[in-house]
């Protein structure tokens, strides 16, 4: 867990809550808006109904029409507009109900939000927030599992993150709705109902670091966002076997956090990373790229990808196929050579 | 002002009652105020009640189903049968059907097995059924995209000369994507033979339509793009019926796309996951009820005399036998093979894959290790 | 046939003549044709007048300059001038304009330096000038993209509760996209403060309005949002001026958006790099350059008795320091930077880039593999 | 160049002509329309002006408005629509005018055209051919040079290809259309213009395979689409400097030919790849990290990665300081250690 301290924030410090990540990302919606009334929140179904994973539940009653509202179905529309907002001074903040749904938006995001800083020779900048939950392992029917991690983090000019647990979750979206850039905040949405005791307003390590989430000498094993857990349980299982795997949360994919990574791997030699989307082209071959060009002569080994297969995110029957697991990973890392 | 220069604004302007043959209470509208369309045939419209009351039984089930947690989830359309059958029933066998998620009962309807319809809200493969068997396209989820394919669709028969019709099925919130727009666009511009329905259930998960628009119908939509459009009470399947007819035929017979709009309501929540007390009143949702589109329909049939006794056992009963079968078929486990993950994702064989089926392959035989090494050892 | 039920097809319907003020042969049309509308005071016409007179020599320098190989590229607004020129004019300084590539001379009208606008068809950075100060857009080229941030500008103008207007300049074909749809109906059901006028200028580069869409205008388009739209001439810069400045405050009081529609001709290429004999007739050219819009005003300005020679030879004189101002900063030798490109990424500083700037400048330095290797060695 | 043969086709073997590679592009198109009535064209500005590059010059003409057409002005519209075509039996051939407008059309790329084999249990193909002008080095103004494969090759579902020379470009469009999956055909806009001398019909090395397309023992240099031509004049250039480089065209970007690339990466012990794309998350990490997941114990350094900043694609004035060239190449093979 990352080292956890309290912030400045208009609403006060509570005592502890037992909070899931859900709650924690609607507390920091809340205490942004209080804080500051440049906030606006908008999107399908955020109002009334809190969004159809709550996670905007309350907002509407407490700020009203005017600054959380219900758009018209279509996000292009969402983002296109948040655009015009943010020129204006706003920041708004906006859910793309699932990640699939998230493409309408693509040409707003990669054209426009990602690129208005630079072609403006940085005269406007952007500070949206862009939250996306994404990937699987919740029984979801097609199209409602993508991890869309890759295309947002090829693409410059973007700044992408995804917590894994609730003190990350609300410290990380304050964060993100404060910065100047854009932000594609990415919610991992079979961790919502993940919960952790926090006092709020909580304040973790800064965005753009990684962490050591659990110290180890063997192996480095890269994850985040929805993989943290399985890889925090790869490592508790690899312990059993006589394995002694160091645990890196990413929390940022970009820009990636080189120093605390690569001191990692010159310190284990092996490294793995692990995440949902399909390995080919997806966000572990930067990973596993950058850190071979930047670590070479202190590798013992290739670093592995423990990822999704290569097709599409698999219908709820199929998942547990698809998903890595422990056994997975250790099987993987098994098959290094050992010496 | 001269009214042909200026698109005269709409914004404060009441919506039209909508089209309809049959009243709420069941009888028969005024020629006068029929849109110059007339009643079906009884016959026709008792094939209608039929399909609508069996659709009705199959839709509780399901949803009584999911509540027990058979299925993952079920987008209920309770009190949107007349829009459903009424769509399919105006298709001739070579038409396309390019259905949403909500349409599982118009599948119904052209004759898919419930299994089939079911398979993905149960968690399975997408769809059993064969596509072009059946020519229905798989339901769609991401909002009004499968407009565009039936666009192209029917634009492709029309190049081939065949006289293929597609139809599509498009919610009230749909409307505001842009690829509705792309699709009622190009269907225009190149006068494919297609016919939109849009059901107008007033909902788009929580947002009422007067947050998603602020046009007067749905219909109106048409005029933008040069077609015809029409504005339906959704819950008359007479209307429904004779409106969507119409714009087949005229599809058919070259006269290029239509836009129908049917009033209806959703009664059940989104899907089974969706808490509609938070976003409606109870009172709104009853008065739907009480306007109920197979009740309106039985009223006129009871009137004309069309419907027997014995027809209303007959289809009770259809509509039981259908209810065992879906009930039963729920009982079925799914089989299930891993190995299939990448048997579909390409035409092209491709040597990645096979590796990988190859790695799951050994994992499954609880040899996961060696298979992992496979490929390492292979290249060292 | 109730009439409100069916939304009337207008395929087959002609367009209405677009609303004027002041006819081809320069005199006013009488008050029973004029929709309503007046036209503005001789003062308003006469400034319209210098500013267009001016942005076209603008227009056809830059051409000129664009043939020479001065410019990468110039789409030329030539023959537009009484839309782009109207629409700027009916702002008042707190207002935003979203304009798109073809909109040069309104960034002009509006103040913008000729070595501003024309930095990026030079080849750089995109614009020079302050957008927040201009309160313009950079030039948008994903077509219809920046209509949505028209809205979005102007629904946090309202938020604010300040009396701040955007409008935006659309071309016809981008009225096909997705993004115009959306900001259609994003406008209207917010009742943003935004104006939309799409400059038709029957090309889409060499797709022509029938191919674009079926609609009889696109203004018509208007009631399938429930906004007011207005078809108008753009060609009479009298018309153009009061139906935006009348949108234009109808937004600014709380009345919504407006879709304006300006039915004018691109006289020009789409750009340099286009070759329209491929697609269009030169006869066809020709006619629309008979209906000038500088022309049309100076007539009825001249039979007003508003245009002294005196007055002409001074908007010929100011057009022509233009003109000499536009040559010479194209002798001006951009001063280019290539660490810049590092500058503006991102607000918040990377170490990546930091370290590609470091490789970059090294490499300028001549010292590349120093530099390139750098990184490698500090990490081993 | 890849081994050339001539293909059947109902158009006949013509004699050889200096051909660039737009035309060659359009001449595949032409016989493949010859040869298969089902085969359609459409996009923005195909029809009488034969596209902005003139890829569809004459095609109008010679086929007519029913199989050769102007579509409205919408991305979506296009690849939408081509779907539903497919779904009836034709071949659609569609264009995106450049590189970043197919973004509008990116949710029925990745949710339609990329997933409808899979989610219909393959009962369903879509034999579609979306072309997409792609990269820069032709002076474009902004949105104009966008090189978007990490995109597609991140979509499982796509098969994504680049062709680098006029006899590709014929054989592999021609194969393209012929095939029943979906390909996403790169077309290296500033290679338009480049000339070869050929007989048409030809035929190459068949899509998914790489190509070698220079020998050499201390390198790989490995490069597609655009930067095919500055691989090969930096083995031009690394000749008179002592360096033996092997210059690898990938020609398909997915799947990616393991085989050939693999065994010469294990001849040379050595690898870098070339792009235009940015860096971060680029294709060229997926290159990367595959190579060294496989052939490890066969590297004596690390795969380098030699492409456009972590930026959006530049303006004109400044792209010459963005794109990799030999120079820079071989600056960066430099900073291996070589023993
Ligand atoms: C592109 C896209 N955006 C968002 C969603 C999530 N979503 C699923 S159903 C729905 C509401 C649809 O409303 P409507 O079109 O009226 O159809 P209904 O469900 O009422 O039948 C939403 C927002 C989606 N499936 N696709
Ligand atoms: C999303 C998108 N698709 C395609 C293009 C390429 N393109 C540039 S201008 C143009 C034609 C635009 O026509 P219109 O909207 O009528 O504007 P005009 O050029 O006539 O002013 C096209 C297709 C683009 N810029 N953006
Ligand atoms: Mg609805
Ligand atoms: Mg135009």
């Amino acid at each position: 867990m990352s080292p956890q301290q309290t912030l400045e924030t208009g609403t006060g410090v509570r005592a502890p809550e037992n909070l899931t990540l859900a709650a924690a990302l609607n507390a920091a919606i809340r205490d942004a808006m209080v804080d500051d009334p440049t906030v606006v929140l908008f999107g399908e179904d955020v109002g009334p109904l809190g969004g159809v994973f709550r996670v905007t539940d309350g907002l509407y009653a407490e700020f009203g029409e005017t600054r959380v509202s219900d758009s018209p179905l279509a996000e292009a529309g969402i983002v296109g507009t948040a655009i015009g907002m943010a020129m204006y001074g706003l920041r708004p903040v906006v859910e793309m109900q699932f990640d699939a749904f998230s493409y309408p938006a693509f040409q707003q995001i990669v054209s426009h939000v990602a690129k208005m800083r630079n072609r403006t020779r940085g005269k406007v900048s952007l500070p949206i927030v862009i939250r996306i939950p994404y990937a699987g392992d919740i029984g979801g029917v097609e199209h409602h599992s993508d991890s869309s991690e890759a295309y947002w983090t090829a693409t410059p000019g973007l700044t992408v993150v995804s917590p894994s647990n609730p003190a990350d979750a609300y410290s990380m979206l304050r964060e993100a709705i404060a910065s100047d850039d854009p932000v594609i905040f990415m919610e991992p949405k079979s961790r919502y109902w993940s919960k952790a005791s926090l006092a709020l307003p909580v304040q973790t390590e800064p965005l753009n670091r990684a962490v050591v989430l659990r110290e180890g000498s063997d192996v480095t094993l890269i994850a985040y966002g929805p993989t943290v857990k399985t890889a925090l349980a790869t490592a508790e299982q690899g312990l059993a076997e006589g394995l002694s795997i160091e645990v890196i949360d990413l929390r940022t994919l970009s820009p990636f956090d080189d120093e605390t990574v690569g001191a990692s791997v010159r310190k284990t030699g092996r490294a793995a990373i692990v995440h949902e989307a399909a390995q080919f082209g997806g966000y572990g071959a930067e990973v596993a790229a950058r850190l071979t060009e930047r670590n070479f002569f202190y590798l013992a080994a290739p670093i592995l990808r423990i990822t999704g297969f290569d097709i599409p995110y698999p219908s709820p029957k199929l998942e547990e196929y698809f998903l890595p697991t422990p056994d997975r990973i250790l099987a993987a890392l098994s098959t290094w050579e050992w010496s | 002002m001269s009214l042909n220069v200026e698109s005269t604004p709409l914004t404060a302007v009441l919506a039209p009652p909508p089209l309809r043959l049959i009243d709420d209470s069941g009888n028969a509208v005024l020629d006068s105020e029929s849109g110059g369309f007339v009643l079906p045939p009884i016959e026709t419209l008792l094939g209608l009640y039929r399909q609508m009351v069996v659709a009705r039984r199959f839709d509780v089930q399901v949803t009584a189903l999911t509540r027990q947690g058979r299925l993952a989830t079920y987008p209920s359309a309770l009190g949107q049968e007349a829009c459903e059958i009424a769509a399919v029933a105006a298709l001739a066998p070579q038409d396309w059907l390019f259905p949403t998620y909500r349409d599982s009962i118009a599948l119904l309807a052209r004759g898919v097995e419930p299994k089939d319809i079911l398979a993905s809200f149960r968690g399975d493969w997408h769809s059993g059924y064969d596509y072009q068997q059946h020519r229905i396209a798989p339901q769609a989820t991401p909002l009004a995209t499968q407009a565009l394919h039936a666009v192209g669709l029917a634009t492709a028969a029309k190049l081939k000369r065949d006289d293929t019709v597609a139809l599509t099925l498009l919610g009230d919130g749909a409307t505001s994507e842009g690829d509705a727009h792309e699709a009622f666009n190009f269907a225009a511009v190149w006068q494919a033979p297609v016919v939109f329905v849009v059901q107008n259930n007033q909902f788009a998960i929580s947002v009422p339509l007067d947050k998603q628009m602020a046009c007067r119908t749905i219909a109106d939509k048409a005029i933008g793009y040069g077609m015809p459009g029409f504005y339906v009470d959704g819950n008359d399947a007479a209307a429904m019926y004779a409106v969507v007819s119409a714009a087949v035929d005229r599809a058919r017979n070259g006269g290029g796309p239509t836009l129908i709009e049917g009033l209806t309501y959703r009664i059940e929540a989104h899907t089974n996951s969706d808490d509609p007390t938070r976003y409606r009143k109870t009172a709104d949702v009853d008065l739907w009820r009480s306007r109920d589109p197979i009740e309106r329909l039985e009223k006129y049939l009871i009137a004309q005399g069309a419907l027997s006794n014995d027809e209303r056992a007959d289809i009770a009963a259809a509509a039981e036998t259908l209810a065992a079968t879906t009930r039963e078929c729920m009982t079925e486990q799914a089989v299930v093979d891993p190995l299939e993950l990448f048997e579909h994702v390409y035409a092209t064989p491709r040597t990645a894959l096979a590796e990988q089926r190859a790695f799951l392959a050994a994992e499954l035989d609880g040899d996961a290790e060696a298979s992992a090494g496979e490929n390492e050892k292979s290249t060292r």
